[in-house]
């Protein structure tokens, strides 16, 4: 089912959330919202689900007008954020609700929560109260209470982001799974990368109720349109550094690097992958000072002072560096991103 | 975001919602308005015919209705807030506590079991109670069996509305240093108060209304209440109608006020938007 | 400081004597204190009070038929004692005797506990400019009641289109219909009690009487099996009735613009007989004493005073009939109350409703009986032989 | 075990006293003011006076099985508060529901509907008695002006319409607080399970009756419980409307008790009726209990 | 202030949610909670807040047993899950609450909030009601209630569960100096392993209510105590291939590989970055299949058959291998960890 917002901006009084939003969802795509704390991602799918009313613009649904639908036409399936779950009945009350309203056989409804129950490893909990389950397990059964139908659409709100690694892995697992077959078109908010890149087949980020970038994963990730969205993929996210082109050399007070640009003052973007630490000097190897280290386990992440510039790099987790030890970077440049400098504080590719 | 496109109807019941139930309010005012003749008419006149404030007169300058007003406030007010102090008081430890024995449960039961007594056997060793405790005849004698009369309605609405409030929240008041009862205060009856102002405006209601104990338990105008006052303008031979409803007028009036000051509070429910699970 | 303090009854008969206690408050320096009750709860009130002996009362206003439950507990002062020592041998004799009688236990025998200080008793009302019109003359039997009510009603039409009833009579649950129904129960020759003190109310008179009554009620306005005094007189006062029994108390507003819309109209006699000459229900307001009373000298010198012809004379003319035979005939009071000389004769002629204990308790069940009659429930002989049952069980549950 | 999710936390040693504490006053007022009335009221409910004096005998209670006033008594005021109750409790939810929505001015109406609870009793019924006047009402009078044939409309006056006449007034002065108490119920309840009913596509029916009623619940068997307990010694307005007229047809046990009480001075026999009456009003608050308790 | 759990026991009804729990927190350590969703984090915070009872056990604080110490004498400050932010307050009434039940002054009271909300970003916020926040806000304003005051501890349970990655960063930043300055006791529930890594003095790891290692970050990391930890702790999780000891030789059926272990059946755990995928055979590099590939934009995610035995490896971002191609595998065997079979299911190093 597709879904369109066309120029769609929402106020609450004077608070501008959701501002002048177009955005075009195809049949069967699975679209993740990413973005700040605060940015109005919720109120997008709020918006969508008919659950606020749009201050201006439209939102179509199958290309009718949805404006004035009331929310139980629009046959929408939400995980919330804050999950919702209904008190006065049990888990598996809470799971069958949208098949009990929709008249299904009690048996049916049985096995389809079993089902569920059982994806979500949640089969021994069905007849507590939600107020006797954990955060994880209410997360998990507001997903349930989702996915247990077949709607037009699924709106999911940080779904997984009450739950561990490994659940959080499964459950994305599934959920693609489940996509893949249903082919059910999809919204999705969360905060975490791994599941933006492996679960969406696009990535709208937005900033301050904007439409920054709307597009693959990896190009979000490689080719981000401008510094916002750079920066706030990726993390540790991307280094920046000012400086400007001159004669096809990019020149900051701490380091001068050819490249193939008409001049202009920009900060250049260097993600911390490739920001190589060496222990021994090298040709064209940049001098620098570490002066923390974190420690992942899979991986280790250098926190050095170029100059007066901050840089992060990834190093692997066997590498161990002294504070204020002097190390050698090299970049590689051919990998970096240029964004000019425009009136507008923000910076684009 | 609701769907308005019931709000006309809606709308339109609770117009006639409110005809209902003032149209006899309104009747009441005419009569007050009416001479003897016109109250009478028929075809009833319910909105021709020549106001006169006789019966006002009658019922406040030639009584002393002036005093049965200030007692009737007074022992109004004063039982409404004890007996909402006290019983708030309870019905939290009723609601927040686990006493053993199921102590808990059963005292809430014999709590409102004293309400089921008819008032009218009370009525009389309650007197003689009065009596020996010399209290006959006093505000004070009032004032504590209108608190007692209130008490179980209290504690058992504000038990309803407290179970109501979630746990968590009151257990961050605690987290945060607060005491139970700073938490009771400055974080559950806020949040309870539109329970707090229904009951409150009952129990309001019940005190300055109440008829029998008010009755009985007073013999001159020293303590005598507005209803008592009132009743006394039934007479053998007839009912003087225009008087009594100018009385139930000035009766309302104050109740009225106070329940639109509290309106504000039925209004503001609980907001536990910002409650998660 | 000398005080005193009086429950007195809501209306002219408290009335009367709030402005009484002011004067004399003004003349002897006494401070009084009224305590005013409604007709529904003075009863109640003031033998609670007597039953707990609080002394709260100096004075209490009673209205007759109480007075034997008051006697009975003991709880009122014997007033012979006093009267001598202030140089009275007993009642004054200008105080007609069936009030007097009242105010003794034994009836008309015993001690003296009360002086009585309204003297109402039941009148007939009907519409003289009818009666003329129709040339009916003033209804001397019952019978002709009925006659004169089948006339009016068929040959007249109330005021603006409303119906006009023959007769209006009052059958709520309890004092109201028996009030109505003991003149017309009485002039058929029937009592309440036999010689044996046994009740008799189920008597083939007694029958008789009630079937008069619902063919009385056929003329009277629909809805009257639960109407009190106050529907009886607004129907008078609207026109829409000719005829009833009802009480002094009344006669002034069919003289009151703005209550009356049938201002002189009204004609008022004694009540109509049958076999008996009619009789009337008397309705007497005593005064007496509590036996707790503080305050009994003083209280006595205040009900001597209050009692008095020329403070009866000042109640009377606030509306109060009197209960002293010089001022029904007093000239002055005659020209204002133009019935006094029938309420004379009618008080003369009244009598008490039965005098014992258990007169309340009677009279409840009698009046509910009456009124499932007259609503139709029971027929008459049903009605009279259940409410004679229900009598009896009373009087055997008193021993 | 939901139960122990109720308090928060078990009370622990410093904190044992506070509930007691908290309870104290309550029970102490109850106390006081309860259990010398009951005392007193047992004593006299087993003592009947006779001519050789006060002897101690079961006869009142005997009384009350061969007292056919009684009986029927009962029966009315059972009659009376099923009705009323029933009436009462569907409108005061339905202007709950409708006022806790957005009406324009909806605070106004709020107020409004709240005055007839705010008269004296006394005045209600006597506003009511003149309005049901068969003949003057304003009643028949206006029904009258629209053309109905009031003749057999006699109300208070007609052993069929009495009983549903008292009961309607009731209603129109009581309904008021039903629907105060279930509004306050209503504001309580969250707007997320709300919200969440409207994504899983329940109709407003669904909604009303899955999400709204279980949450009102409480609420509900409170006002159910409270005003049960009021209508089974309702008093005033009868005393006034009808006295238990028109042939016993609107007497109640609580008009029967006061008049055996006050007007026959037999406080040993009003007792008893009132210990039947507190043993009946007893039960039936035990069985909303039951339904109470399952809530928590 | 140091914490002690010993032997601390909690159960719902028969429900065994917290099982024998023992552990000691030194004073001014920073401890996080690791475990799988409803596996007792939070009723351990609980316990030790005095909000639930404990069901057996002893809980003491500075030495002193608290089991019976009322909540509010314990001067804990706590991040509640579920935020339970005082809906009728706005947010500067929230975070000054426990100020103003401690009686500071107005002023102190402001310029205290006004910091904490500069922190954390939400000073514009500070006159909303909570229900007018989003999700990240509230999490923050609950963050914020808890950091305002200076108590004998804090727990925080999942905190910035929330938050998107950078602001997740920033705070953490902000928490770990937070801690270092102040030297509190805290009890941090997590489910991200960079906060657990970065955070952490030590790191507990619970599974159903039983606590299974608690230890250094990195010892977690590369010395799991049991395979339970080894598979939890790190995402995507270590890879498992069980087999048998023989003769100084690993055997399963997919490989043999040189150890240098008494015999025993083993199942070998070896990390994904531990594991090299090769598009040329090499000596000694086991062939293997790719069936899929997740693309993380910084890294890669190559998923592998050897034999039937599946394996996760990481490789370099720009790493393409087409479904179903034929690769070649090098194992870093020496940082391979081996789990003995015991008669528990469970693995032990
Ligand atoms: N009142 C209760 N009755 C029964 N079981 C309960 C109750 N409260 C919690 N539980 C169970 O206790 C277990 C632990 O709950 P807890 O909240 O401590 O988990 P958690 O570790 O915080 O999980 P999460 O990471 O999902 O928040 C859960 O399985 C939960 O179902
Ligand atoms: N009722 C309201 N009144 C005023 N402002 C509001 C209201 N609801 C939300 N906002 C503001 O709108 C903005 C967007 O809210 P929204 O919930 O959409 O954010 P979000 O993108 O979901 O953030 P998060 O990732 O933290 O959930 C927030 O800054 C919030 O403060
Ligand atoms: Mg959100
Ligand atoms: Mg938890």
């Amino acid at each position: 089912m597709s879904i369109t917002f066309q120029n769609v901006t929402k106020r609450f009084g004077d608070v501008l959330v959701v501002d002048d939003l177009s955005l075009e969802i195809a049949d069967g795509e699975f679209v993740v919202l990413l973005g700040p704390s605060g940015c109005g991602k919720t109120t997008t799918l709020r918006m969508l689900a008919g659950l606020e009313s749009v201050t201006s613009g439209d939102i179509y649904v199958r290309g009718e007008r949805v404006n004035d639908v009331p929310t139980q036409q629009r046959d929408l399936a939400m995980v919330f954020q804050s999950y919702a779950l209904y008190p006065h009945m049990n888990i598996a009350e809470n799971i069958g609700y949208p098949l009990r309203v929709r008249k299904l056989g009690r048996d049916e409804r049985e096995n389809r929560i079993a089902r569920v129950a059982k994806l979500l490893e949640i089969e021994s909990l069905l007849h507590r109260r939600p107020r006797e389950l954990s955060g994880g397990e209410r997360q998990r059964v507001a997903l349930a209470r989702a996915i247990v139908r077949e709607p037009r659409a699924y709106l999911m709100d940080e779904p997984l982001s009450n739950l561990d690694a490994r659940l959080r892995v499964q459950m994305r697992g599934e959920l693609k799974r489940l996509q893949h077959e249903l082919r059910t078109t999809t919204i999705y908010v969360t905060h975490d990368q791994a599941e933006a890149m492996t679960l969406a087949s696009r990535v709208a980020v937005m900033n301050k109720g904007r439409l920054q970038q709307l597009d693959t994963p990896l190009n979000i990730y490689n080719q981000p349109a401008n510094r916002f969205v750079a920066e706030f993929v990726g993390s540790p996210s991307m280094n920046f550094i000012d400086g400007k082109i001159e004669r096809g050399m990019f020149v900051s007070d701490a380091m001068k690097i050819p490249v193939a640009k008409p001049d202009s003052t920009v900060s250049m973007g260097l993600r911390p992958e490739h920001v190589h630490v060496l222990t021994q000097p090298q040709d064209g190897a940049i001098p620098a000072s570490v002066y923390v280290t974190e420690l992942m386990g899979n991986e280790t992440f250098v926190f050095l002072l170029v100059g007066k510039h901050k840089l992060i790099a990834r190093a692997p987790a066997d590498f161990r560096a002294e504070v204020e030890s002097k190390v050698w970077l090299r970049l590689e440049t051919d990998k970096a991103h240029f964004f000019e400098k425009t009136k507008s504080t923000d910076y684009t590719e | 975001m609701r769907d308005r496109r019931g709000g006309i109807l809606q709308t339109g019941l609770v117009v006639l919602a409110l005809v209902l139930a003032l149209a006899p309010v309104y009747w009441m005012i005419t009569i007050s308005l009416k001479t003897e003749v016109d109250q009478f008419a028929s075809p009833p006149k319910w909105f021709t015919f020549t106001p006169t404030l006789q019966h006002y007169y009658d019922a406040f300058v030639t009584r002393s209705f002036g005093q049965y007003l200030l007692t009737s406030a007074i022992v109004a007010v004063v039982s409404t807030a004890c007996a909402l102090t006290i019983g708030t008081l309870a019905a939290y430890a009723l609601t927040r506590f686990r006493l053993p024995y199921g102590l808990d449960r059963r005292l809430s039961l014999w709590i409102l079991s004293t309400r089921m007594f008819p008032a009218i056997v009370t009525a009389v060793p309650l007197f003689l109670m009065m009596r020996d405790l010399r209290l006959l005849n006093t505000k004070a004698s009032l004032i504590i069996v209108y608190t007692a009369f209130n008490l179980p309605f209290v504690v058992w609405m504000m038990r309803g509305f407290f179970a109501e409030v979630p746990r968590d929240i009151e257990e961050a008041a605690l987290v945060d240093g607060d005491s139970r009862l700073g938490a009771l205060v400055r974080v559950i009856l806020p949040l309870v108060s539109p329970g707090l102002a229904a009951t409150a405006v009952f129990c309001l209601i019940v005190s300055w209304n109440e008829f029998l104990f008010a009755l009985v338990l007073t013999q001159t105008d020293a303590a005598m209440t507005l209803p008592v006052g009132i009743a006394g303008r039934v007479t053998q031979y007839e009912i003087k109608w225009g008087v009594m409803s100018a009385a139930g007028v000035v009766a309302m009036i104050p109740i009225l006020v106070f329940a639109l000051a509290m309106q504000r509070y039925l209004v503001r429910g609980l907001s536990l938007g910002a409650v998660k699970g | 400081k000398q005080q005193l303090t009086l429950a007195v009854i809501s209306g002219v008969e408290g009335e009367a004597l709030k402005q009484a206690a002011r004067d004399y408050e003004a003349q002897t320096g006494v401070h009084i204190n009224i305590a005013e009750f409604p007709y529904a709860n003075l009863f109640e009130k003031e033998l609670i009070d007597l039953n707990a002996r609080t002394g709260a009362y100096d004075l209490i206003m009673l209205d007759d038929p109480w007075f034997p439950r008051f006697t009975d507990g003991q709880h009122l002062t014997d007033l012979t004692p006093l009267l001598q020592k202030r140089g009275h041998a007993g009642p004054d004799s200008d105080f007609v005797e069936t009030s007097v009688a009242l105010c003794r236990h034994p009836y008309q025998t015993g001690a003296l506990y009360a002086l009585p200080y309204v003297g109402n008793s039941q009148l007939f009302f009907y519409r003289k400019d009818l009666f003329a019109k129709h040339g009916l003359k003033e209804p001397a039997t019952w019978d002709d009641v009925l006659a004169a009510a089948k006339t009016i009603q068929e040959k007249e039409a109330g005021p603006n289109g409303r119906k006009l009833y023959g007769y209006v009579m009052r059958a709520a649950q309890g004092n109201a219909a028996v009030a109505d129904f003991m003149p017309i129960f009485w002039a058929f020759g029937a009592e309440m009690f036999d010689a044996s003190g046994k009740p008799s109310v189920n008597s083939p008179e007694g029958i008789a009487a009630l079937q008069f009554m619902l063919e009385l009620g056929k003329y009277s306005p629909p809805g009257y099996a639960n109407f009190n005094a106050d529907e009886v007189s607004a129907h008078l006062l609207q026109g829409t009735a000719a005829m009833s029994i009802n009480w002094p108390a009344w006669i002034g507003s069919f003289s009151d613009p703005s209550k009356s819309k049938v201002l002189g109209k009204i004609e008022f006699t004694t009540l109509p007989g049958v076999r008996k000459s009619g009789q009337a229900e008397i309705g007497n307001w005593l005064i007496a004493i509590p036996r707790y009373s503080q305050n009994a000298e003083s209280a006595v010198d205040f009900l001597l005073w209050a009692t008095t012809a020329d403070q009866m004379k000042r109640s009377a003319e606030r509306g109060n009939p009197p209960t002293r035979r010089s001022l029904f005939t007093n000239a002055e009071l005659v020209s204002k109350f133009p019935a006094y000389p029938v309420q004379l004769r009618s008080l003369e002629t009244s009598r008490p409703r039965p005098r014992t204990p258990q007169w309340n308790e009677i009279e409840n069940a009698f009046g509910i009986f009456l009124s499932k009659a007259n609503s139709g429930e029971l027929s008459p002989a049903e009605a009279m032989n259940q409410a004679n049952a229900e009598i009896e069980k009373i009087l055997k549950r008193a021993q | 075990m939901p139960r122990s999710r109720r308090f928060l936390s078990a009370p622990n040693s410093r904190e044992l006293l506070l509930p007691y504490l908290l309870v104290a006053p309550a029970v102490a007022v109850l106390l006081a003011l309860s259990i010398y009335p009951l005392i007193y009221s047992v004593t006299i409910s087993l003592q009947q006076e006779t001519a050789s004096g006060i002897v101690w005998s079961l006869g009142n209670f005997k009384r009350l099985l061969s007292d056919g006033f009684f009986r029927t008594a009962m029966v009315h005021t059972f009659v009376y508060a099923i009705v009323a109750l029933a009436c009462e409790f569907v409108l005061g939810l339905g202007l709950a529901l409708l006022l806790n929505q957005q009406i324009r001015g909806r605070g106004f109406f709020r107020a409004s509907l709240l005055v007839p609870m705010m008269l004296p009793t006394v005045v209600v019924g006597v506003v009511w008695r003149l309005m049901l006047n068969p003949n003057f009402g304003a009643i028949n009078g206006t029904l009258k002006q629209l053309g109905v044939n009031t003749e057999s409309l006699t109300w208070t006056a007609s052993p069929r319409l009495a009983l549903l006449a008292v009961i309607a007034v009731d209603v129109w002065q009581w309904t008021p607080f039903v629907f105060l108490v279930l509004l306050a119920g209503l504001q309580a309840i969250p707007q997320e399970p709300y919200e969440a009913a409207l994504i899983d596509g329940s109709s407003r029916w669904q909604t009303f009756r899955h999400v709204t009623l279980p949450l009102l619940k409480p609420a509900i068997l409170i006002v159910l419980l409270l005003r049960t307990m009021d209508l089974l010694r309702v008093f005033d307005q009868i005393f006034i409307l009808t006295e238990g007229g028109p042939g016993f047809a609107t007497e109640t046990i609580s008009l029967y008790i006061y008049r055996t009480a006050f007007r026959f001075s037999d406080f040993g026999y009003a007792a008893a009726m009132s210990f039947v009456l507190l043993a009946l009003t007893n039960v039936v608050s035990v069985v909303y209990l039951r339904l109470l308790q399952d809530e928590r």
